[in-house]
């Protein structure tokens, strides 16, 4: 009995010792009391990589915009009108140079200068193929070369002309890193050197990162006020962030539940904040692959999907639904009653084009595959009842993202679920989702006339033929129907009270360098 | 242990080979060319046959390198020890929180046997053992963050963050002991030698303390290591539930992610803690039975 | 003489699912001072309940004691309080168990077994307890250096002897011993019965000693009572029972043994079986086996009564002058 | 030429057990003869080996070397397949009717098991009527056909026992210790009923035990065995009148005799236990508890049987001393 | 004994006998005389009932999966336990997904029980290296906590129902292993087998006629435990997305759903959960009462 009861007391000791050690710990991160310079932002996802070019993931960005700048500012909210960041000015000299001009006073946050090496340094790394440097090479293959002229200018060779390559260089994975940092074979993570305002300080794996503000922040025109510390909690629980925003364990919450919403708009506390948003979530077809290469079944499923009802369901109706499939707010963007004709929910003519397309009701089944997690989960079962109603039975197959991507990629699939975010390169949009062969065409879909209209959209000069040929492009979408565009979610996020300074875009990109929260 | 660790470790590896997903799919963004792509395979030599890839990984694992993960780019090892002394953690602090109920509920209802106190303990335990205990942390989340506002719905700080999850795990494991407890102290008090101690004078509370007790120990602590695996279960479900960011839900959100080396990795180290808390089981087992400390010094 | 334990009218019964088990049905007997009174009967006699009556440790539930008085040293156990018993057992009374085996507690080392009996009733401190355990060790044969071996390392014999160890540990005024030799070799069982014996006369005990084999009884006790079914049928000096056996059933006991017969020779034995103990026949429990059963037996309870000096016997068919059992037809 | 009256030879069985500690000599050069319709008692304390002489016996154990010869016939080598044919004619009664009995089964399908499984009786009213005629030879009540064994006492359950042994019609009954778990007045019925069947049938047996007055009283011949080994064999009235070997002397004088008063003898004790049977060193086995051993005994190598007379054999160095003291 | 007598007429003679009771019938007479168990007996008979008449009155398409606009109403007349997000009966939902629950609980600890029961026979009855090859295998199920084995292999496999009941086998299969090996190697040196020997019985009849038999009252009772822990296992694995596809009304499934709404809607978490408790409380009762019925220990 002794024996056992000294053991149980060593027991009990050693956990409380591994207690204190880890309340000690987590000591930083407890945020009962926040003291008013710090913000704490509640987070659905974990940062995955410090490297800004080894990734391309809006929560990292979230991140880098606070480390790191960019050599120009892409303003989602504002038509994406280009202004400076840590180039001056810039223009295309012919159409195969693009020259950017330096602020000359940019420091990093090791004190060193900004030049154009660096930058000359960062483009070029990024356009390395290979992965242990740089993964998102495919972004800049028209760039052939990146020069310094002097110490203030970069030049970047490309070729041929891009209307979008500009706002390449104004995406996030391209900030500009330190050439000297990276030489420094002392320095085990040169990537974190960056000229932004704020400074990397702690990731603590599967629970917060935190940044700290720096004195030596160049652009005092720039210059957050407040908040001393940024930190990022990883609530992967959407519940779970909007309790913690109640309790005050944090001060911003990103992506709330629309089925909370109401108790926190009763909260006098809380702010929530709604704007249009950008990502299209959209059912898709392997347009290769029978049934689903007969474009009439196409337009039968496209008809017979109630995208309001989805809206309802998944969305508690923050959400507008569409038919282009080009992201909400892009350039060019079609919205439902500016596209000609178009496949809208209507039961009846589904049927009819069910009938066209050469098939019985209750004849076909198709599988559907589906990711496991939200908001997919939810939309299967719907797209499920929706095509029962005109007599198409679908299979759900569900699995984990990576596996859907890779099966995807592999054209096994006959429906499949999925989404798509880019604001302000609806090039991208084109070429990767549809142009032939490219890795990324789930679709599978191979249209000379796709390839060839994403060619000129990319390429031509004049706005007004540019603009045209998206128009177009769209229109031939709608009517080919290689996926069924479903809806774009509203940009939620709940906040203190009094929260300012934050810069929020329907995207996602979100920049908190200046936000602060007034008492 | 290092024969069943290659076996586990070959049927893991083995297992996320056949998984789907393409690794490359995981570790560059989705616009990367096809000629990264190919890049990247050779680099990391997806290309080899299934067994180089096998050896290869069994070699880093003994140069000390268990891989990196996909997804986030980090160790595995430190990835895992990282977050280990949460799960020890929480784990420990369900398992103290479990003793410290079931033992002496287990006792009083052993001895109580057939009143309806027992009955009501026995159908109490009942509840716990048949409740899904991710379930039960929701329905305390309810109760305790929502309505109440006691304490917080997850997450870590300070020790109110850990009382929900130590709960959560710890109710339905207090069940189980509080079931074994009192079947071990019935056992026990049929014994001959309750008996010959109670014919010797001893007072009931010695009897049932000094002579009872101490053999119930055994099964008790038997159950008790019998119970980590489960209690690695439940916390992998109430981490899950609670936020907790310990090995379980790194288990779990990896294989959702298809981070093979984390998944692997984290697998095999399980399996490494299973096999130390075993032994530290067998340990305690020699503490409370001298049988078994006879085997171990080699007296008979 | 002055009576250490005198048991009387003893009525014990469990209370199970399935019905109740008549355990002991008016029990009477009792044990003069430094003698040894033998408990005979076979399996289901209510031996073993009778010997923890004494102790007032019938497990309860789901035994009863019913009814009866059970006087030691004047006192009477069934009206005792808890903290009384307590310091009654062992004590005064102490109890050796049918098997060593399982007497013993496995996780504790048979010193402290010994000693755990010195320090609840002489007060001793740790170490004295265990200073005078090593002593009650030598004495029953058991080198002191064993004293912190726990009983897995011991032999059935040396457990045997730790159980008498701990029950003589106080110098109790009566010892128990239910079967004490039953799970033991032949070799081993005469070594225990000697060591008891001496044991017991050196330090004026009384015993009570419950066993199946007559043999055993031969041996060691001064007195015999023969039980079935929960009543004592016969009682009397050992040369009363072995010699002059009164009763049918102490009768087929002995014509049952194969030791007292020649070879070749039939063994007589009782027929049927011990009745349930959950439907005891009417009348006296015996009659269905009796050869010499009548009418009257079906009915009536037979009394203990006095045959003769010490000796008492519980038949009907006694009191019939002309009744005599074959034993003693054949002896004449 | 085998002797046509001798049932059963073994000659020279042993067997050891491979345990972690060593090697266990549970039976270590046993050699006996058994007469038709003869009875061999085998006695001995717990752990002796008799049990697994008898077991090797019938084959249920291997045994590591030695000779087993039934019938003439040598079945040392014989396969289990080969070894179902002699089941119909030697049979086991086992010691805890608690346990030799398959709980699940009902006394009808126990006792014609055997009979089944032989194809002694083929139609289902033939073996139920051999059923019902066994347990009418053990005394079994017929009422008890569709009973379960946990429903009977030991008694009857003993008589279930013999029913299945008798019930392939077998030669040999090995009954190991069939009568301990028993009260003595059950005993001797049960006693009683093997004796009148081995006089009715002519069955032969070997009966093991530890109880040496049931063995007196039962058994033509005993064999006493000490650590594997047979350390003295007689005619049963020849051993319990002249026990030669001391062990045997100590066994005898340990019985508690019902006897009071007259003519009682006086015991002897001998000290110790029995000890380990593993990795016994080559030297008489009862050295350490002799109390009459000689010097050599510590050094010479362990004693075989020897006959001091006709059919009365002994394993001691005593023998050897007395013989000496006579030339 | 039994008091009850019947007549049979056996070669034209007729016999009087006991009409004897067997151990199963032994059992179930104690077992009914044991209210939780009766219980517990009572509710599973009714689930099931339910269930069956569940499948006939309502339709899949129209009543489980179809959406309605009658969204996140509360328990009211017109939906008992309200409805969820996509506006479907809950109590629909629970009683028809209680087949599922079932189906996939009752598949995988049948198919873990004839896996395991075979290779614990195995390992039991011939010990040696069968015996430590077996076991090595059932500890390496044993140490991973089954939660990660399942998830793995579903992630394997893909994710549907019965890919689901084949993870849980394999998590099932060592604990039914191991009690069948300690089950059969006490049966294996109980005189009654070496008696069946005697007469000559071969091994095969033996194992079957005397050896599995006698292995049975551990076994059921395990597997009763079983099912109702593999219900919870597999909501705990639904729960994690892991589980059956949407919008299966699986009870974990239905939990996971119902998750995100906790708040507002706590319904659509409570009565999945009771559904999974009861079920799992009837199905522990009943192997409670059945322990205590098999057990003649306990029998007072």
């Amino acid at each position: 009995m002794r024996k056992a009861m000294t053991l149980l007391i060593v027991i009990i000791l050693a956990c409380t010792t591994v207690w204190a050690g880890a309340t000690k710990e987590e000591g930083v991160a407890a945020t009962t009391g926040t003291p008013k310079d710090t913000l704490v932002i509640g987070v659905a996802q974990e940062i995955n990589e410090q490297n800004p070019m080894m990734q391309n993931d809006q929560i990292n960005n979230n991140c880098f915009v606070l480390t790191h700048e960019r050599l120009i500012f892409v303003d989602s909210n504002n038509g994406y009108l280009l202004s400076p960041e840590l180039a001056e000015s810039w223009e295309w000299k012919d159409d195969t140079h693009l020259v950017f001009h330096l602020f000359k006073t940019i420091k990093f946050n090791n004190g060193t200068p900004l030049t154009a090496a660096d930058v000359a340094f960062t483009l070029n790394r990024a356009r390395s193929n290979d992965p242990t440097k740089s993964k998102i090479s495919g972004t800049l293959k028209l760039i052939t070369d990146v020069s310094a002229l002097d110490d203030y200018t970069v030049q970047i060779t490309t070729s041929a002309f891009s209307n979008e390559l500009i706002y390449n260089l104004g995406a996030y994975p391209l900030v500009i890193q330190s050439k000297a940092a990276y030489e420094d074979p002392a320095n085990k993570a040169p990537w974190l050197v960056g000229t932004g305002p704020y400074r990397f300080k702690e990731w603590k794996e599967g629970q917060y990162v935190t940044y700290e503000k720096r004195d030596d922040y160049w652009n005092a025109a720039k210059e957050p006020s407040i908040a001393s510390s940024i930190t990022f909690r990883f609530l992967l629980e959407a519940s779970q962030r909007v309790i913690a925003l109640q309790n005050g364990e944090i001060d911003v919450c990103i992506d709330p539940p629309t089925t909370d919403l109401k108790f926190l708009k009763e909260d006098a506390n809380i702010t929530v904040h709604t704007q249009a948003g950008t990502r299209l979530f959209y059912l898709s077809f392997n347009v290769e692959k029978a049934p689903f290469d007969n474009q009439k079944l196409r337009q039968a499923v496209s008809c017979a999907i109630d995208k309001q009802t989805i809206v309802d369901i998944v969305l508690d109706g923050r959400g507008k639904w569409q038919t282009s499939v080009l992201n909400r707010g892009a350039w060019s963007f079609l919205d439902n009653d500016q596209v000609e004709g178009g496949y809208a929910y209507d039961v009846a003519r589904a049927k009819a084009l069910l009938a066209e397309a050469g098939y019985q009701p209750g004849q076909l089944t198709v599988e559907l595959f589906s990711a496991t997690d939200d908001p997919y989960k939810t939309i299967a079962p719907i797209v499920q009842a929706n095509l029962k109603e005109i007599g198409i039975n679908v299979v759900i197959k569900s699995m984990d993202q990576a596996t859907l991507k890779t099966e995807c990629a592999n054209g096994h699939q006959q429906l499949f679920l999925w989404r798509w975010n880019i604001g302000a390169r609806v090039d991208e949009t084109y070429r990767e989702l549809f142009y032939t062969n490219f890795p990324t065409n789930y679709a599978q879909l191979k249209d000379a006339y796709v390839d060839q209209m994403a060619d000129k959209v990319l390429t031509e000069k004049d706005p007004e033929k540019r603009l045209q040929y998206s128009h177009e492009l769209q229109n031939y979408f709608v009517e080919l129907v290689p996926q069924v565009p479903l809806y774009v979610p509203d940009l939620v996020i709940a906040y203190k009270k009094g929260l300012k300074g934050a810069y929020l875009t329907g995207g996602g990109a979100h920049d908190w360098s200046r936000a602060y929260i007034e008492q | 242990m290092i024969p069943t660790l290659l076996v586990t470790s070959l049927l893991i590896f083995w297992a996320m080979d056949l998984a789907g997903g393409d690794p490359v799919n995981q570790i560059l963004p989705e616009n990367a060319t096809y000629e990264q792509r190919e890049i990247l395979r050779e680099q990391m030599g997806f290309n080899d046959p299934f067994m180089v890839r096998y050896f290869r990984y069994i070699g880093g694992i003994l140069s000390g390198d268990m891989g990196k993960s996909y997804i986030s780019g980090l160790d595995v090892f430190g990835t895992f020890m990282g977050r280990l002394h949460m799960t020890l953690l929480l784990g420990g602090s369900a398992l103290i929180f479990a003793c410290l109920i079931s033992v002496p509920l287990g006792i009083y209802t052993a001895l109580h046997q057939n009143t309806w106190k027992d009955t009501l303990a026995t159908v109490l335990a009942l509840f716990g053992v048949s409740m899904p205990n991710f379930w039960l942390g929701l329905m305390l989340i309810l109760l305790f963050s929502l309505k109440l506002g006691w304490l917080p719905s997850g997450g870590t700080g300070g020790i109110q963050y850990l009382v929900l999850p130590a709960v959560t795990v710890g109710l339905s494991l207090a069940a189980l002991l509080t079931r074994t407890t009192r079947s071990a102290m019935l056992d026990v008090i049929r014994q001959d030698y309750m008996t010959t101690a109670k014919a010797k004078g001893a007072s009931y509370r010695r009897v049932i303390y000094n002579h009872g007790l101490r053999n119930a120990m055994i099964p008790i602590v038997t159950a008790v290591g019998m119970q980590f695996s489960y209690v690695m279960t439940g916390s992998a479900l109430a981490e899950t539930v609670f936020g907790w960011p310990g090995i379980g839900r790194l288990v779990v959100d990896s294989i959702n992610k298809r981070d093979t080396p984390m998944v692997t990795g984290s697998i095999i180290l399980c399996c490494v803690l299973m096999a130390i808390i075993n032994l530290a089981v067998d340990i305690v087992y020699a503490f409370c039975d001298p049988r078994i400390k006879a085997q171990y010094s080699g007296r008979s | 003489m002055e009576k250490v334990l005198e048991v009387k009218d003893l009525v014990v019964r469990y209370e199970t699912d399935d019905g109740i088990v008549h355990a002991i049905n008016g029990l009477s007997f009792s044990i003069d001072k430094e003698r040894t009174l033998g408990l005979v009967g076979e399996t289901g006699a209510g031996k073993t309940t009778a010997a923890l009556s004494i102790l007032n440790l019938v497990p309860d539930p789901p035994g009863v004691i019913a009814g009866g008085s059970i006087i030691l040293d004047g006192k009477d156990v069934l009206s005792m309080g808890e903290k009384e018993l307590e310091r009654m057992r062992g004590n005064d009374v102490a109890m050796i168990f049918q098997d060593p085996m399982t007497a013993l507690n496995p996780v504790i080392p048979v010193g402290q077994q010994i000693a755990e009996s010195l320090e609840i009733h002489e007060g001793l401190s740790r170490e004295e307890a265990m200073e005078k355990a090593k002593q009650m060790l030598e004495q029953v044969g058991i080198s002191a250096s064993r004293a912190y071996d726990y009983p897995h390392q011991l032999s059935g014999g040396m457990k045997q002897r730790v159980v008498i160890a701990i029950a003589l540990a106080c110098q109790p005024s009566l010892l128990i011993a239910d079967e004490p030799t039953t799970a033991l070799d032949v070799t081993i069982q005469a070594q225990v019965l000697s060591l008891m014996k001496g044991l017991i006369d050196n330090s004026h005990m009384s015993m009570l000693l419950i066993t199946h084999d007559l043999g055993v009884v031969a041996e060691v006790c001064d007195d015999v009572a023969v039980m079935y079914a929960g009543r004592i049928v016969e009682i009397g000096s050992a040369d009363d029972i072995f010699n002059h056996t009164l009763h049918p059933y102490t009768e087929g006991l002995f014509d049952s043994l194969p030791n007292l017969k020649a070879r070749g020779e039939d063994l007589i034995p009782i027929k049927g079986l011990m009745p349930d103990p959950m439907h005891l026949p009417q009348g006296c429990s015996f009659h269905p086996r009796c050869p010499y059963a009548t009418e009257a037996c079906k009915t009536r309870e037979p009394e203990l009564k006095k045959a003769e000096g010490s000796h008492y016997v519980a038949c009907i068919r006694y009191n019939e002058s002309s009744f005599c059992l074959r034993r003693d037809k054949d002896a004449r | 030429m085998p002797d046509s009256n001798t049932l059963l030879e073994v000659r020279d069985l042993t067997k050891f057990f491979d345990t972690p500690k060593g090697k266990l000599h549970a039976v270590d050069g046993v050699s006996f003869k058994l007469e038709r319709g003869k009875t061999l008692g085998i006695v001995g304390e717990s752990g002796c080996g008799k049990s697994t002489t008898g077991r090797t016996i019938l084959k249920l154990i291997e045994p590591t070397s030695g000779q087993i010869i039934f019938n003439g016939e040598d079945i040392t080598n014989y396969s289990v397949r080969h070894m179902r044919r002699f089941r119909t004619q030697m049979q086991m009664i086992f010691q805890d009717p608690f346990s030799s009995l398959d709980p699940r089964q009902s006394i009808m399908q126990l006792i014609s098991e055997p009979i089944r499984e032989h194809k002694i009786c083929t139609t289902s009213a033939e073996i139920a009527k051999r059923t019902l005629s066994l347990m009418d030879t053990v005394g079994l009540a017929r009422r008890f056909l569709n009973s379960y064994p946990h429903e009977l006492d030991g008694g009857r359950r003993q008589r279930i026992g013999i029913a299945r042994a008798l019930a392939v019609n077998p030669q040999l009954i090995v009954c190991d210790e069939p009568v301990s778990a028993l009260d003595v007045s059950i005993q001797a019925q049960i006693l009683n009923l093997l004796r009148q069947l081995q006089r009715d049938i002519g069955l032969t047996y070997v009966f093991i035990t530890h109880d040496l007055s049931v063995v007196r009283y039962f058994s033509d011949d005993v064999a006493v065995m000490y650590l594997g080994q047979m350390v003295e064999k007689a005619s049963s009235d020849n051993l319990f009148a002249n026990p030669v070997h001391p062990y045997t002397k100590a066994l005898l004088s340990a019985i508690p005799l019902p006897i009071v008063g007259k003519d009682k003898p006086v015991r002897k004790l001998i000290t110790g236990e029995v000890t380990s049977p593993v990795n016994l060193p080559d030297r008489c086995r009862f050295f350490s508890r002799c109390d009459m051993c000689l010097e050599k005994c510590s050094s010479a190598c362990n004693p075989t049987l020897a006959e001091i007379e006709p059919k009365h054999f002994v394993a001691c160095h005593l023998i050897d001393k007395e013989k000496k003291d006579v030339q | 004994m039994s008091k009850t007598r019947k007549t049979i007429i056996l070669e034209g003679e007729e016999i009087e006998i006991y009409k004897g009771r067997s151990m199963a019938q032994e059992t179930w007479r104690r077992l009914k005389r044991n209210k939780g168990a009766m219980i517990g007996i009572i509710f599973l008979v009714a689930l099931m009932l339910a269930t069956t008449v569940a499948s006939f009155v309502y339709d899949y398409d129209k009543d489980i999966i179809a959406m309605s606009k009658d969204r996140f109403m509360p328990p009211s007349k017109d939906h008992i336990l309200g409805t969820d997000n996509m506006g479907r009966d809950i109590f629909a939902r629970v009683l028809y997904g209680a087949k599922y629950s079932l189906v996939i609980s009752l598949g995988s600890t049948a198919i873990g029980l004839a896996v395991g029961l075979f290779l614990g026979a195995l390992a039991g009855y011939y010990g040696g290296l069968i015996d430590n090859i077996v076991m090595r295998v059932t500890d390496i199920f044993y140490s991973i906590p089954y939660i990660m084995i399942a998830v793995v292999v579903v992630s394997m496999l893909g994710t549907s129902t019965m890919n689901l009941l084949l993870a849980m086998a394999l998590g099932t299969f060592s604990n039914f292993a191991r009690i069948g090996r300690a089950s059969v190697m006490t049966v294996r040196d109980q005189e009654f087998i070496e008696a069946g020997r005697a007469i000559g019985l071969p091994t095969w009849k033996t194992i079957v006629k005397h050896v599995l038999p006698n292995c049975l009252s551990p076994i059921i009772v395990q597997t009763t435990l079983k099912v109702g822990s593999n219900i919870i296992s597999a909501s705990s694995l639904s729960f994690l997305g892991v589980g059956v596809t949407p919008p299966t009304p699986e009870w974990g499934a239905m939990l996971s759903d119902g998750r995100s709404y906790i708040r507002s809607s706590g319904w659509m978490c409570l009565f999945p959960g009771l559904a999974i408790m009861f079920t799992v409380l009837a199905l522990n009762l009943l192997g409670d009462g059945l322990r205590d019925a098999m057990d003649p220990k306990l029998k007072r």
